[in-house]
Parts: C-alpha cells; structure tokens; sequence
C-alpha cells in the first residue's frame, strides 16, 4: 500500500495564529527563522517583516498597475492580488543562481528576484512581448500560453543536470529551476508531459502550482476532481498541498522542495491552495461567475492581514514601521507610474528585428518595401536588392 | 447525409425581432448558435468560459442559463481535449461547436484538428462525419498583447477535409455560423474579433444552407461591383477594402470591384476569375503575413486562370513575416487603407 | 491519508496453477465463471475453454498475418504476440453495446468483438487506411497516432452519458467505451488529458493499457519510474494493475471497470501488465535493443501456455479438443490468406472521394484534371466547369 | 552571435575515409551528425528510439554507442515534451537536434514548434537564441502506412523565425545538417525518406557554414542548367525533375533547368528569379499538395518578380487536395516524371 497525504501546510493561520501539530512539525523545524515561537524570536520577526514588507510592497505595485490600466496607460493587467504570500514565500525560498520560468501573474516573484517591478510593464503597455533581459535575474519572461513553459522549465533543468550542478553540495552552485502555473493550467497535455520528463530524467524541477480557485471563470473542481497535488504522485513525484495565504508554510514547502531539487532528489509538485482576490485580468468580470459571499470568505484570509495579525500578536509590529512602510510604497507606486508613462512605443523598424538571429531574405525584402513604402517611394521588387547573394553550386551529385 | 433542403433559419431568439437594424457583429452569431442550439439538440457548445461568463467576448452570453450546463459546457483547460472530445462527441452523434478562446491558443489542439478531425471522413470511407465547428476570434486591431491578435487560416486551408471560413459581416456571421453547424463537414470558423463590436443589419429569416445546399458557405460575394481592378478579402480586410474602394472612388474615380471570399477552403474560383477577368487587375488582402499566406494561393491560381486577362501581377497586402507585433505597432503590421491603395495604384502602374 | 495499491491482481498463475489470496478475494469471486475450483467447475471449463479457443485463434492470425507480410502481402504488421490473454480477456468482458476505440495492435480485441480478422488487413496491405465499418460491430478503426484516440472514447463516452445510457440498469442498454493504448502511450499529453476531461465528467469509460514494457525500442521505465497504474490516481480515477498474461484475472479486472463505467461509477485505468514477445512491427529488429534473456524469460509467462496447463490440470482439456482447435485454426489461416491475396488496390478514384462529405470545389477541380491527365487530355483550367455555382450575393451590409 | 566564419567540416567520422564515393543519403545524414557531435559537445540528439535502436531508419545509429546516453537521448513517447524540453535545454545553451519519427507525428509539437520555438528570439527582443534543429524524414513512396509519408512544410514556411530546409542529395544532407545545427536560429530539417537508400559521393571535407555563413543553408542551387523551362524543387523531388530533366532533352531537346530550392523558408528568390527570366517559364514540383502549398508562394513570387519575362503562367505539379493516400495508391499521387513534363508541355505550349 502507497501513502499519500492530501494534507494542507499551514504553519501561521488566518488570525495569525501559529499553528502547531504533528503533521507540520517538520515544516515548522524547518521555517523555525521565520517564526515568533521558535528559537531565535528577535531574528525571526525581523526577518517575517522582510516578507511582510515583500508582500505588501507588491500588492502596492499591483494597485497600482491596476489603476495605470484603468487610465489608459496600460493595454491590460492581471494582477495577483490575493496571492502575495504563495509567490513571495516562495520566491524567497530561491537561491539567486535557481532560475525562475514565471507564467503571467508572477509580479510578486519577480518583487523576490531583485527585478524593478516597472520592468514588468512593458508587455502590459504594449510596447515589448517580453520587457526584461532573463539572465538578469534568472527570471525568464512571462509565457502566455498556459502551461507551454513548464516543459521549457523541465528541459532547462535537464540542462543543469548536464552541467553538473545538481547535488554537488556547494549551495553556491547547485541549482533548481522552477515553473510557476495556475489551477487551470494543469489540464494542459504540455503539464503532464512535464511532469512525466522531469520523474524520468529526475531533473531539478519545482512545479509550483498556485491554484488560485479559478482559470478565469472555471473553478477548479472543472480541472480536476482531486486535490490538484495528487496529480504529482501518478507521475512518481512527492505532490504537497500548501496554505499559500500562509507566507510562512509557503516559504518552508518551497524551500524543501528547492532543496530537494539541488541536492538531486529529483522534481516535486507542491499546490499553493490560495484565491485570487481580484479579477483575472482588468478586462475581466469576477461577479459573472462567483458570489461576493465566496470573496468575503477568502477576503478574511487574505495573507498580508494575517502576517501584520501574528506580527502584532507577538509585539512584533507598531505604527512607526507602518507609516515607513506606507511611505516605501508610496515612493514605489510613483516610480511605476512615472516609468510606466515614459514607456513610448518601440520604433516601426522594430516589426522586423530580431525575427531571427542571422539575417534572412524575406524580412529583408520586407523591410526594405516597408521602409520605401513610409518614405513614399514604394518598390515593386524588394527582392532585387538580394540578387547578388550567391546561389549555392551543386555539390556532387 | 447530402440533403440540399434549403431550411429557414432556425428559430429566431424570441427577444428580437425578425429583422434587426444595427446588430452587433458578436451578438449576431450569439443569434446564429441560439438558433443552431433551439433547432436541433443534438448541437452543443463547448469551450473555455463560455458558459457563465458567456465567453470573454462575451459571444455565448445567455447561451447556458437557456440550454443548460450539458449543452453549454465549460471544459477543462486543455484545447487538444476540447477538439479531441469534441470529435468524440461527433461520433455519437452530437454536433459540437467549440470556442477556442483566441487565435493563439489554437495549436495546442492541433494535431486532433490536422489528423484526426480532418481525416477521419476519408480515412473511414466516408463512414463517419465530423460535424464539428471550430469557432475562433481571429485577427487583431484591438490593442491586445501577444497570441490575442494572429491569424492562422493559411496553416488550416492546406489541410484537406476542413473547411475554412471567415464572414465579414453581421448578417453573414448570422447565416454562416447556422450553415457551419449544419454542415457535415468540420468547419474552422474564423470571427474576425476586430468587427465584434462593429453593427449592421440582420435579417433573422434569411435561409440558412444545410446539407449540400450549405456549399453556399463556400462562396465568394462580390460586395462591391467596380470595373479597374479586383480587391479580394475575407473576415477582417473587407471593411478595409470597402474603405479603400470608397477612397479611390471618391478620390480620382478609380472602381474597385470588391470580393469578399468567405471561405478560403475552398476558394470560389470562378468568381474571383470572373471579377479579374474582367478588371484585368487582382490585389489580395488579409492580415495574415504573406509569406506562404493564402494570398499566394489567390495569386497563384487567379494568374493560371486569367494569365492573359491580367495587366499586372497580382499583388498582396498582408502581414509581415514575423511574429504579431506589439500593440503598440499592429497599426504598422495591418494592411491599411493606405496599403491597400498602394497595391492598387501598383497594379494601375502596370 | 490516502491509500492506494500497486499489487497486481493475478488468478491463475504463470504455470497455471490457481492464486487464492486474500487481496485477490473479490476478484475470484467475480470471475468464478472461469474458475476450475469455483462453484460450478464445469460451466467454469467450458466457458474457459472457449477464452483458450479465442487465444488460440488469435494467435493463429497473427502467426499467418507476420508471415503474409514476409511473403510480401501486407506492406507491415505489428503482432500481438504475447498480449492473446489481455485483449481477450478484456475484449470479452464487453457487452455488445459498449464501444471500443483500439489502437493498432488489438486484433486479439477485434476477434472478441466478432469481426472478421481479415478485415483487419485492408490497413497493413495499403489498400485501406481504415478497413471496416466501425459501427458494425462498435470496434472503431485503428488509431495510429499514439495516444490521440483516448481523447475520442472520452468525447464518445460523454456522449453516452448525455444519451442517457449510463447508471439506467437496464444492463441490455447501459454503455462503456473503452480506450486501448499501449505504455508508451501514457506519455502523450493527450492520454493525460483524457484522463482529466475523463473524471471531472464522471464519464463512462475505461483506459485500458497494456504495458507490453517496450515501445519500440523504449522501455517502460523511460516513460514512467513508478507502475503506471498509479497515473490515474492523480486524475482522481482508480487504478488497477493486473497480470496481463492471466485471462482471468484481465476479464474480472476489465468487467469490473466496465461494470463501473455502465453503472454511473465513472473512469477506470487498468495497466494490463505483459508483454510483446515479438517484433514491435515486422519491421522491427528487437535483437537491437532488448537481451533474449529477456524474451526467454516472458516465454516462460507465455498467456497461452497457462491457460492450457490451468485447464490440464483439473481435467478440462483432451488431445481431441486441441486437435479440433488446431483445424479450426488452419481454418481460420486458409480464409486469412485466401481473402488478403484477393485485396486488390482501390481505383485511382479514391484518391479524390470521401476527402469532404459534401462536394468541394478544390477536389472536384483536381479530380477532373487528374482524369483528364490520365485520359491524355489534360485541362488547364478544371475550374471551369464549376463556373456555373452561384456566387453570394453580398447579404444586407 | 553572428560569426560569419566558415569552419571547415567537424572531425570526419574515423572510420570512414574523406571523400566517399556512393554514400547513402541516410549514412550521409549520420556522418554529418557525429561530426556535429564531435565538433562541440553542446550539440545533444533527442528523440524516440534514436538511441539503441538507431531510430527507425537507422539514421542516428552507433551515435549513442560513441556519445553517451546523456548525449543521445531516447525520450518519452510525447512530441510535444520533446521539442519543449529541447527548447528548455536550448535555453540553457545546449544545441538539441530533435528526431520527430515520421512527418505525421509532428502535430503534437505544433504549438511548441510554431508559438515558442519560432518566436522566442523574438518575443526576448534577441536575448535568446535558440539553436533548435527538428530533424523530420518526410515525403513519401515507401508504401509505408498512413502518417508516414505527409509533407507538412507549408504547415511550418509560413512561421517566421523557423528555417526550412530539406537537402536532395548525401552531399547536401551531410554538409546541410551541420550548417542546421551550427544555426542560431531553429531549422526545420526535412529529410527526404525516399530517398535515405540513394547513394552519392559525399567530401567529408566540404565546407560548413556556421554563424551568419550558415546562409549558405538558405541558397537555391541550380542543379542542372537549361534554357527553355525552369522547374523548381526540393528534396524528394529534385531527383524526379532532373530525371524529367534528362528524358525532355533525351526525348525532344527541350532544355529543363532545373533548381533545387534547399530552403522554403526563406525563399531564395533571387536564384528562382534569375533563372526564370532567363527561361520565361517556370513549373514548380513538390509532394505536398498544390492547395494553399509552397508552390503557391514560389509562383506569386516568381509572377510579381518576372511578369513581363513570363511566357506561360507558373505551373505547379502536386499532390491532391486530399490526405496521403494508402499505398497502393501513392504513385498516382505523388509528382511522376511523367506529370512533371506535363506540366513543362503546358507551359511550353504557352
Ligand atoms: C493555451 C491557452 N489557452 C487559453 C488561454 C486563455 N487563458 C488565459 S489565462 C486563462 C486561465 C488560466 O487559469 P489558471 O491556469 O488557473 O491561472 P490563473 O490565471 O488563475 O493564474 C485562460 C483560459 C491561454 N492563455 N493559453
Ligand atoms: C504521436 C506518435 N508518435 C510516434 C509514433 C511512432 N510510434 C509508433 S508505435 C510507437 C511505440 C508505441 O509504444 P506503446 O504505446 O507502448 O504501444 P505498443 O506499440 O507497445 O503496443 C511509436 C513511437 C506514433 N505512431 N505516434
Ligand atoms: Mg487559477
Ligand atoms: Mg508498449
């Protein structure tokens, strides 16, 4: 007989109450540098405050490019509202050489990889498909098409493998990759498939799993009639359920499974059970498909309430730090809006750079047309610019 | 199964009158799939969010609360399973029409659609038909970010036993999409998005094509007469030609005979043949990049067809060969009036 | 805690000896019918005689198919060797109303269902790329892109449901569609995600794999590292490992899930385990990739063989029985031969019909000039004579 | 990441010496791959049953035996697993070279192949490359089964940010191979199935082209001059229409130049050009079907750069709107000699 647990991590509840029982102690062993209890209380709240500060800086950001879209100055935004402490728990669980393949709502993760959150605007304006240079932060851009990026991130990881950088011990080197996906997204064939390479090739992979409570209008028990972590244990993978409103429980089931992952045992599934607080995206609707009753609900879960609850349950928080808080997102909310509204639309030539890496024929002629065509002296024969490129002889034949 | 009745429209939505003046392009074929799903109840819809939320553009709206969660299924998020179960569906009988929620999100089913939905009529000696729609809001101009705006047609019309389809207006998006479920044969029905919101007058009783007699969703309408030089156009481009013949017209009285295609699987040769044999002039314009576009296929057979009629090549106007641009730029990427224009005076050079 | 087994279920032993234990109980009771030491041993014989006739003669086919394509009859085929007790046993767990989509290698099923195996061979002669009406006798046409028809047993099966056919019990109407792939299979993101549209439908279908250990040339540990039984657990669907070699034990586990899957009790997936004991394809060289160790050691578990010594055992077979079956068989073969060397190839028509239901413009062109070609009086225009449909008229713009 | 050296050969293959005489076109292929493996070790092959087995045409064999498991990988049964994780792997800076088994099980990979891999470069503004090769034995007339003899070109020339190549000879698919896996962009690499038996002389010495040289991958080659008909072709059928070649001038001296395109995307239309201006008529030939084909693009090209020169419309000999017959029946649908000069004699008789 197999065992498997579909058991939610929860080290901090939602009144900020920690939670302690036999099935967590580990995770509580593990997350002891964040929590008030544990042994080092002083240097865990300082440390909880950087996660606090993390989230709600983030949720600020995300207010923010709400209301940039709502004026016009963005083509669309789906924020992550509701969802800070899964992407921050995790994202700060990561080591700076791990390397991150995010969907499209990862604004909180890229918060933890060090990048300007202005950064993540140019896709939203529509004025870059990607926006940010991935190697900068090891934080690939944002892939739109569900679930495609998670074999992307299973052969990534493969190429770890290769290099040799899984399980040698020195926690400078050894690396993870993790892709990051909705509920939703794992009916996508392309997620089992990643699943089923990564168990194979026992790749240093995380599949980070935010199931959110809907893929837009559908809830997930139209995905899958199973708690989704147990989809990990069909392809030979540990699948763990997380409180991802609980920054803390997030933290330590992603560093295990990070863990894990370098160190060479191979690729885990975990499922951040959380609920996104807002729309899907700006464009987006909510009360055409759910009851305000289901968002007050999750509203009293909301996960940046529950840290400030357990900070202030242990006097670990006052209005001082508040109001210098406050005024952080203050000076972060004017940057993103002042960046975002200098963002001009790339130049025209940009249509046809970078299509490919090497020169190619057609997007030359096409280019040249189109540059003649804006000056007003259209050429009917594009292509005549290329004839001295030399035919290729026969070879032997 | 080759009946050629000519059948009226099916019931029409009961909250509308039978002729409506100035209705949307998207709640005309929200009138089409209510009038399939009250005809027959062997039709169902399927896709991601078109049932409470009535599809992101909002094109199955009410469809559900009025025919129920098994008529009008939300589905898991999976396009492969969609097309795939949906050709199940087909085989016992069901007539799906599923959504895919945009053009970009097309491939991950398209191996179900290329090898199984296409093929299966031939590969089973015509045992087993495929009534299956695919609904797809295609093209761009609405300031969307990547995979919202692409237009794929040309890497489903070389396939054989799809039809290919696009209207161009609210009427034909009403009596098409009803002569699409009613076809035997898997139809690719291609919405031009950027006309969603764009209204004309709907007659909810115009005869819909069913059986053989749905072979009218394979022709070409000249929607504009002119006599100097033949545009042809499908789903989005029509306005856009129709707005360029309205220019040259206006402008310095060149006549632009406009064709509106319809269905780029088949094409309706003989009338694109007849228009160019007779202006002696083609340009051919979509928004798909040219490169390997249907545009060439139009040029290729109109100049075998009409080789001595033409005066000039005949040119396209199209995207580039490159990925959908950012928003940002799509005004640069889409043919244009002005583009159009171009090509024509091009071709009156000659 | 979840619990969930990887035990296969086997009743009759690789020498044919019986296994009573306590896991395998309610499967012995199920398939007393073919028990020899069950309530009524000589119905019991009878009835199990007649699964060792149909292995027989399958197995006669499919020695007579492999050696049509030596002679240079059939372009390719790809033996069922090994598999006789899987298909047979599952394939005579179905009622006459359920529905089967097999893959490429079911004859074993095909036989069960009462086709004429000859009809089998339009496909592998090249003369039919199907080869028989799939609603004669609801066994679909063979699928050879791996894994793609698992997603049409879903969709038929939702189908079913929405027929009303399932749960009624009324047993002469209730319906199963039953999916049949292979281990590689399972690798396919549309086999997972027929497993996901599957359960979250309730729907009245059972995945049957028979993991046979090679795909081609890959074995099943470079698909899966744990049983693949268990994928199913993920999907929220029980599974079930059974001896594929053991008939019995593959109808009780295949009746079960049928029985299942009419009553309104949803999906099933069973892993067949077994094994193919001949060429992937009779263009295959398994000496290339696999140890005749490895082969002699399945022979031992041959399907066949344990079903004889199970019935010598108690009694229950003669040399009179073996040598009527050994004519039936030569029967069987001399009607195999007889009706494939008569298969000739279709007219050049062909090409052009049934590629649409209803006529098309592009086919109807290219067929005139094929014939005019052919004819020797080619046309250049073929669209001509189509000149005369109709155009559209613009419609109210 | 543009080097514009040309690098001679990778390490020749040790047992073999460096001009062969009567290589066959799959040993060909195979030479060319172990040289790219020796040659730099990011260089990795990925696909079903390439290892042990040497893949079902044996085109990869001994190379898992000399380069490791690691190096040459056996994958899971998923196309679209393999090309994603390759891109993965790509991403990472290793240079997958990707074994699809036949052409009809690429469908899988579509929306990996068309979304990502053709348009990450793009979408990253250059920041990534992806040195993707997908080796795929297409075409047909082996008698094969259905799914193993489709010419899916067209289905991928129209993506931008892919190559498409296809060699006709052993000497080209040797040194073609090596300039696909030295391309820093993807490259669809279509290998002619029918003809991995044929043989010719390979130079295990030729020049490769790698970086910006690897453009050589885009050139035509006119493979056999002549002066009154240019017949344009690639892979399979470079071989039928030089044999239509030979017997037009054995038969009637009508002169057929023949081109051999190697590339579908880009299109080398200078070369087509020069070569039909100076014959002023022009046939293409390819196996895929005609409709919506890449004869469609070479033919509106060819009329829009040569309508003048143009004595006769361009032609194209195809196969049928219509999926891959069965076997038996291939001959009448795949482009014969004969159907070739048909199509020269209808031109000519412009
Ligand atoms: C392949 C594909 N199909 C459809 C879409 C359209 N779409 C965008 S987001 C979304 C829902 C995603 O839900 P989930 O995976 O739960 O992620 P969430 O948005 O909740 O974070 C859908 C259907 C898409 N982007 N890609
Ligand atoms: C999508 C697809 N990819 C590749 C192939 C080529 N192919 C044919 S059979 C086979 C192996 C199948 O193995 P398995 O699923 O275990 O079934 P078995 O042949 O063992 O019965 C492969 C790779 C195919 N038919 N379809
Ligand atoms: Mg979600
Ligand atoms: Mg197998």
């Amino acid at each position: 007989m197999i065992e498997h647990s579909d058991e939610l991590v929860q080290l901090v509840g939602p009144d900020g109450e920690p939670v302690v029982s036999e099935a967590n102690a580990p995770y509580r062993e593990r997350a002891a540098r964040y929590l008030l209890d544990g042994p080092e209380p002083d240097a865990a709240a300082e440390r909880l405050r950087g996660l606090y500060r993390d989230m709600a800086l983030v949720r600020r950001f995300d207010v923010e490019a709400t209301s940039l879209q709502r004026q016009g100055e963005l083509a669309l935004f789906p924020p992550l509202l509701g969802q800070e402490a899964a992407q921050v728990g995790s994202g700060r669980a990561l080591r700076s050489q791990d390397y991150v393949f995010p969907s499209y709502r990862e604004h909180g993760v890229a918060w933890t990889r060090g990048m300007d959150l202005a950064d993540v605007m140019p896709i939203f304006r529509g004025v870059e498909h990607g926006g940010w240079d991935p190697a900068a932060h090891n934080f690939h851009i944002y892939t739109l098409v569900i679930g495609s990026h998670a074999l992307h991130a299973t052969g990534y990881a493969m190429g770890v493998q290769r290099d040799g950088l899984v399980g040698t011990g020195d926690a400078a080197r050894d690396m993870a990759v993790v892709a990051y996906f909705g509920d939703g997204a794992t009916s996508q064939g392309d997620v089992s498939e990643a699943l089923g390479f990564a168990a194979v090739n026992n790749a240093p992979v995380v599949f980070f799993c935010q199931n959110n409570q809907w893929a837009i209008s559908v809830p997930t028990a139209k995905q899958s009639r199973v708690p989704l972590a147990r989809r990990a244990w069909g392809f030979g993978m540990p699948g763990v359920r997380v409180d991802g409103n609980d920054v803390v429980a997030s933290w330590a089931v992603a560093d295990e499974a990070l863990e894990r992952a370098r160190s060479g045992g191979g690729p885990t599934f975990v499922e951040a059970v959380t609920y996104r607080m807002g729309a899907h995206t700006t464009s987006d609707d909510p009360t055409r498909y759910r009851t305000s009753d289901e968002e007050e609900s999750w509203g009293r879960r909301d996960p940046i309430a529950r840290v400030r609850a357990y900070l202030e349950k242990y006097d670990a928080w006052d209005d001082a730090r508040e109001a210098a808080l406050l005024a952080e997102a203050d000076e972060l909310g004017e940057h993103v809006r002042t960046t975002v509204r200098a963002m001009d639309a790339p130049p025209a030539s940009r249509l046809f750079e970078h299509v490919y890496a090497t020169p190619q024929a057609q997007v030359a002629a096409e280019r040249a047309a189109f540059e003649a065509y804006e000056a007003g002296e259209p050429v009917s024969s594009p292509f005549e610019g290329l004839l001295d490129s030399p035919a290729t002889t026969g070879g032997n034949r | 199964m080759t009946a050629t009745a000519v059948r009226p429209a099916g019931p029409a939505p009961s909250d509308l009158p039978h002729g409506v003046a100035g209705m949307p392009f998207a709640k005309a074929i929200n009138a089409g799939l209510r009038a399939a799903l009250a005809s027959d109840d062997k039709v169902l819809l399927m896709g991601e969010d078109i049932g409470a939320l009535g599809g992101v553009f909002r094109v199955t709206e009410g469809l559900q609360a009025e025919f129920g969660e098994d008529r009008v299924v939300d589905t898991p998020l999976a396009e492969s399973g969609i097309v795939g179960t949906a050709i199940g569906l087909a085989m016992r009988g069901y007539r799906p029409v599923v959504e895919i929620q945009f053009d970009g999100f097309i491939f991950p089913a398209y191996d179900q659609i290329t090898t199984q939905l296409a093929k299966i009529h031939f590969r089973t000696a015509g045992r087993i038909e495929l009534p299956v729609v695919i609904r797809v809001p295609f093209g761009g101009g609405i300031g969307a970010i990547e995979h919202h705006s692409e237009s794929p047609e040309a890497l489903f019309a070389h396939t054989a036993g799809l039809r290919v389809v696009s209207p161009s207006s609210p009427q034909d998006a009403y009596t098409m999409i009803q002569e699409a479920v009613a076809s035997p044969d898997p139809v690719l029905f291609l919405e031009p998005k950027g006309r969603y919101w764009e209204k004309g007058d709907v007659d909810l009783d115009a005869p819909v094509g069913v059986g053989a007699a749905a072979r009218t969703l394979d022709h070409a309408a000249v929607v504009r007469p002119g006599t100097d030089v033949t545009v042809v156009a499908y789903g989005p481009t029509v306005h856009t030609a129709l707005a360029a013949a309205k220019t040259a017209a206006d402008e310095d009285g060149t006549s632009i005979e406009v064709v509106d295609l319809r269905s780029v699987s088949p094409v309706d040769v003989p009338t694109v043949v007849a228009s160019v044999k007779k202006t002696g002039r083609c340009v051919v314009v979509h928004e798909a990049p040219t490169f390997h576009g249907v545009g060439a296929e139009i040029a290729a057979r109109v100049t075998e067809e009409c080789f001595y009629a033409l005066e000039a090549p005949v040119l396209r106007v199209g995207g580039y060969h490159a990925p959908y641009p950012v928003a940002k730029l799509e005004h640069d990427y889409l043919p244009s009036v002005d583009r159009v224009l171009d090509a024509v005076d091009r071709v009156l050079a000659h």
